[in-house]
């Protein structure tokens, strides 16, 4: 069984999937749990099996039978593992979560259909990780993106109707785009397998002069930054994770942007090589450079102004997928090792704060940031969630997001772009501003909410699991190793 | 052979250039659905032509019936719609 | 047909950096043998016009459709091969056809998926559309965001009125 | 939708439905040596009952693909395509390496078998496209007035 691991990780949730509406509606969230569940354990054999290859190996998988440039071939290396370890973590954190968000806030007979949707999604973001060919990359994206439409559309409001709407628009026309530079590179190079285009690169080198790749590598960038929503390009993503019903609110804002961001980490390194940033097209790396950097300070910003705080945190989201960006654009080992420990870092961060809205939405019915009021005694647990993940988003030392924010400015100072410490500090603090205000409603505001109990133990444990993810990540040296060796596989 | 086939091919296909002026200008929907009807039947002997003129009339004859069936059940769609509007008493032409 | 894999644009020599009527020969030689390239762009440009400028949002669909045929045909056009047959196994050749190559597959199998794709984000589309209709009464862009912002300022200015009101039961206490 | 006025195009609808199905079937087992295969015959099996919804009324259609049928065809047909994946993953080989499934290592039997995995994958990929598309339609098409007892359903279920 441990050979066909890359392929189970995937089937199985894509299996559970299709068993959830023929099994009814008492089975169905067992079996969702139990479906990812194996999936994270098969995830976490997956990354201990990457880690002990020895440098520049992976674990390769033919579907089929067929071999890698004519089949399409699943690969798992330092880099994808620990991605998906992330998403399947979450996942299955989520699923435990859901449970009871679910029953109050989709209708009963959409449940089932929802569990499907869910699982059908996780299994397409896992496999735009665990693909090792191009094509195969923007299906799974496709069926990632389509199955979150339909999740986001699935949420209480109307206005939900209509950011499921814009969303679609918008990331069809990333896919459209992606799907060009699949096919400009497929027209110069002749092949879909990743490791096969990259041969073919290393072969002839004079192709990084050709027209048709830059186009490619354009249409390439501009569309995984639509559907990552980097900064100039995130007018659908606010909409999106403020309508959605809660339970996709926290998986989504966890994990989905940043497997886009992966895409692109993946096709900029592994498929065009790290030369072509530096020598082939050194516009676009000094592009993303100045997008990451205005999403990383324009974000926060944004996010003062909100008075929900869905909107609030997914403003933050456009911030912080800045973070995961800007080391791509700085490219040298300690601003990758930045990019990667925020994988996690912000999976657990803003995955809590989401639980907290839900929460809220659970108990309060609604998500104002007013709403807050009193949470300190009301409900000291979520109350203490908020606190310590608030703290990560700050990068406050000890916590998670500190670690981030300390080897990004290293790797800046190591590739010279003085710039980009000023924007880091910029960004704290207005982080600080808006993480301040949510901290002073819960605690110090004297004011009795209506509600004196807080959410049931199924909500709470999972969303304490991310809670002291960010603290655990933050002072014990769990992730460093691994995004370490990450990121010098890359180079 | 091929001479004559490729001139079929050349007429039918002034055929659908004449058409297409009748679906661009109307002056009816009448007229513009009939006419679309009219350029997919040509359309499928254009396929069976084709077929003829490639060597490979065996499959391209079932493109051709499948596409023959998908044009029938087009035209009934646009015609339903037709029909539910004037049934409803809406307006059936676009204002010029 | 145009050669896959050849350059994108004419050759940079000093006649191209003057306009004049040796560039403008170029052009036309480009557009001459790369033709597919410029349908398609064409077609992407109207699809993505109707995408961005429309505010129906059924006509929206139908852009974002456009602009996936565009996509369909760059991929097409770039498989085919001078006098080459349809890339299904040719097993009853005539005598005289033994050296008629065969068209690259892939591309069209890709194109497959890709439509698969397509018309599964045409139907998701649609579905949302209908459910939109259901719930604003309309599939204008413009009156939807007007009936989102009046709901809005209606539900801020009740909360502010019940604020207002147990501030005033507060003051009588 | 209410059926069409026209006696013809009625009862044409009704009586070409079965020679769509049987051209549907043939499309499908045409897929390894022509234009065909589980995609294409799964749409035309689907547009017979299109044809019918739009003929003889959205009731009419239907009846003939009801939603207690459609939905559980919808996962089942991707279950026949993922269950013969898996199948040849516990008899030893890939995921969806058909060949595998022979329990032998005759290349002969292999040949053999790979065929028979792709046609039962073919065939899974057949029931869940005519039946998406068939759903789709309908749910679509669905009159007011059914989109209105559909919700009364659901607010009672809500309530519940």
């Amino acid at each position: 069984m441990d050979a066909q691991l890359p392929a189970l990780v995937i089937v199985v949730p894509l299996l559970a999937a299709l068993l959830v509406p023929l099994a009814g509606r008492r089975a169905a969230w067992g079996l969702v749990a139990l479906a990812l569940l194996l999936a994270f354990a098969g995830c976490v054999r997956l990354l201990v099996r990457a880690h002990a290859l020895p440098e520049g190996e992976a674990i390769r998988y033919a579907l089929g039978g067929w071999a890698a440039p004519v089949g399409i071939e699943y690969v798992v290396d330092r880099l994808n593992a620990l991605v998906l370890t992330m998403l399947s973590g979450v996942a299955f954190l989520v699923a435990l979560w859901m449970r009871r968000s679910t029953a109050r806030e989709i209708r009963p007979p959409a449940v089932t259909g929802y569990y499907s949707v869910f699982l059908l999604m996780a299994a397409g973001l896992m496999g735009i990780t665990i693909t090792g060919d191009v094509f195969n990359l923007y299906v799974f994206l496709e069926i990632a993106s389509i199955t979150a439409y339909v999740l986001i559309a699935m949420g209480r409001r109307r206005q939900a109707l209509y950011a499921g709407y814009s969303y679609l628009i918008l990331g069809s026309l990333g896919a459209t785009f992606i799907l060009l530079g699949i096919g400009h590179l497929y027209m110069a190079t002749g092949t879909l397998a990743m490791a096969d285009i990259a041969a073919v690169f290393a072969r002839e080198p004079q192709l990084y002069d050709s027209s048709v790749i830059r186009t490619a590598f354009a249409f390439f960038t501009v569309g995984l930054a639509l559907k990552m929503a980097l900064f100039p390009l995130h007018g659908w993503q606010p909409g999106a994770y403020a309508e959605a019903p809660s339970a996709t609110s926290v998986f989504l804002a966890a994990t989905a942007t940043k497997v886009s961001a992966y895409a692109l980490y993946r096709v900029a390194f592994t498929v065009f090589g790290v030369r072509f940033l530096e020598t082939g097209l050194p516009v676009v790396r000094d592009a993303l450079l100045v997008m990451a950097c205005s999403a990383i300070v324009v974000g926060p910003l944004l996010a003062i102004r909100q008075h929900d705080l869905k909107r609030l945190l997914a403003y933050s989201s456009v911030g912080q997928i800045g973070y995961v960006v800007l080391g791509l654009a700085l490219h040298n080992a300690d601003g990758l090792t930045g990019s990667f420990l925020h994988f996690w870092n912000h999976a657990a961060a803003k995955g809590a704060l989401f639980c907290v809205a839900g929460a809220l939405a659970y108990r309060a019915g609604t998500t104002q940031v007013a709403a807050l009021k009193g949470l300190g005694r009301r409900a000291p647990l979520t109350a203490m969630l908020l606190t310590v993940a608030a703290c990560s988003m700050v990068g406050v030392p000890l916590t998670a997001g500190f670690l981030t924010k300390w080897y990004l400015a290293r790797g800046a100072l190591e590739a010279g772009q003085w710039a980009v410490i000023p924007v880091l500090l910029a960004s704290s603090l207005f982080t600080a501003v808006y993480a301040w205000r949510l901290l002073q409603l819960a605690w110090f505001a004297d004011e009795d909410g209506p509600v004196a109990e807080d959410v049931p133990w199924s909500m709470r444990a999972p969303s304490l699991v991310l809670g002291a993810a960010c603290l655990v990540l933050g002072v014990a040296p769990l992730a460093l190793p691994v995004a370490q060796a990450a990121a010098e596989a890359l180079l | 052979m091929p001479v004559a086939l490729a001139a079929a091919v050349v007429v039918i296909l002034l055929g659908v250039l004449v058409l297409l002026r009748r679906v661009i200008v109307g002056p009816r929907l009448l007229d513009r659905v009939v006419a679309v009807n009219v350029i997919g039947t040509k359309t499928i002997i254009l396929l069976a032509l084709v077929g003829y003129l490639a060597g490979r009339p065996g499959f391209f004859l079932d493109i051709a019936l499948s596409y023959a069936l998908i044009n029938f059940v087009g035209t009934i769609a646009v015609l339903r719609y037709y029909e539910g509007r004037v049934r409803r008493g809406e307006p059936v032409e676009e204002e010029a | 047909m145009p050669d896959a894999g050849g350059p994108l644009l004419p050759p940079a020599g000093p006649a191209a950096a003057v306009p004049g009527p040796a560039a403008f020969a170029d052009v036309l030689g480009w557009l001459a043998t790369h033709y597919n390239y410029a349908i398609y762009i064409l077609l992407m440009m109207i699809g993505l016009y109707a995408v961005l400028a429309k505010g129906n949002l059924v006509k929206k669909v139908i852009g974002l459709n456009l602009l996936q045929t565009a996509v369909f045909l760059f991929y097409l056009s770039i498989g085919k091969i001078d006098g080459a047959t349809a890339p299904v196994v040719w097993t009853d050749r005539p005598p005289g056809a033994e050296g008629v190559p065969y068209e690259n597959p892939v591309p069209h199998v890709l194109m497959l998926t890709a439509i698969v794709v397509g018309v599964s984000v045409t139907a998701v589309a649609l579905a949302l559309v209908v459910r939109i209709r259901e719930a604003y009464g309309t599939v204008d862009e413009g009156e939807i965001l007007a009936s989102d912002e009046a709901q809005e300022e209606a539900e801020s200015a009740r909360a502010e009125a019940q604020e207002a009101a147990a501030d005033a039961a507060g003051a009588r206490e | 939708m209410r059926s069409t006025d026209s006696l013809i195009v009625r009862y044409i609808a009704r009586r070409s439905v079965p020679f769509i199905q049987l051209y549907a079937l043939y499309v499908l087992g045409h897929g390894e040596d022509g234009p065909g295969g589980g995609f294409q015959g799964g749409v035309i099996f689907a547009s017979s009952f299109v044809l019918l919804g739009l003929a003889n009324g959205w009731g009419y259609g239907r009846r003939a693909a009801p939603a207690r049928l459609l939905d559980p065809l919808l996962p089942l047909g991707c279950l026949i395509y993922l269950g013969i994946g898996l199948a040849a993953l516990l008899a030893g080989g890939a995921f969806l390496e058909y060949g595998a499934l022979a329990g032998s290592d005759d290349p002969e039997v292999r040949r053999h078998w790979h065929h028979y995995g792709l046609i039962g994958i073919e065939v899974g990929v057949m029931v869940t496209v005519s039946a998406a598309m068939a759903t789709l339609f309908f749910e679509m098409a669905r009159p007011a007035r059914v989109q209105a007892r559909v919700d009364r359903v659901g607010e009672e279920a809500d309530r519940a």
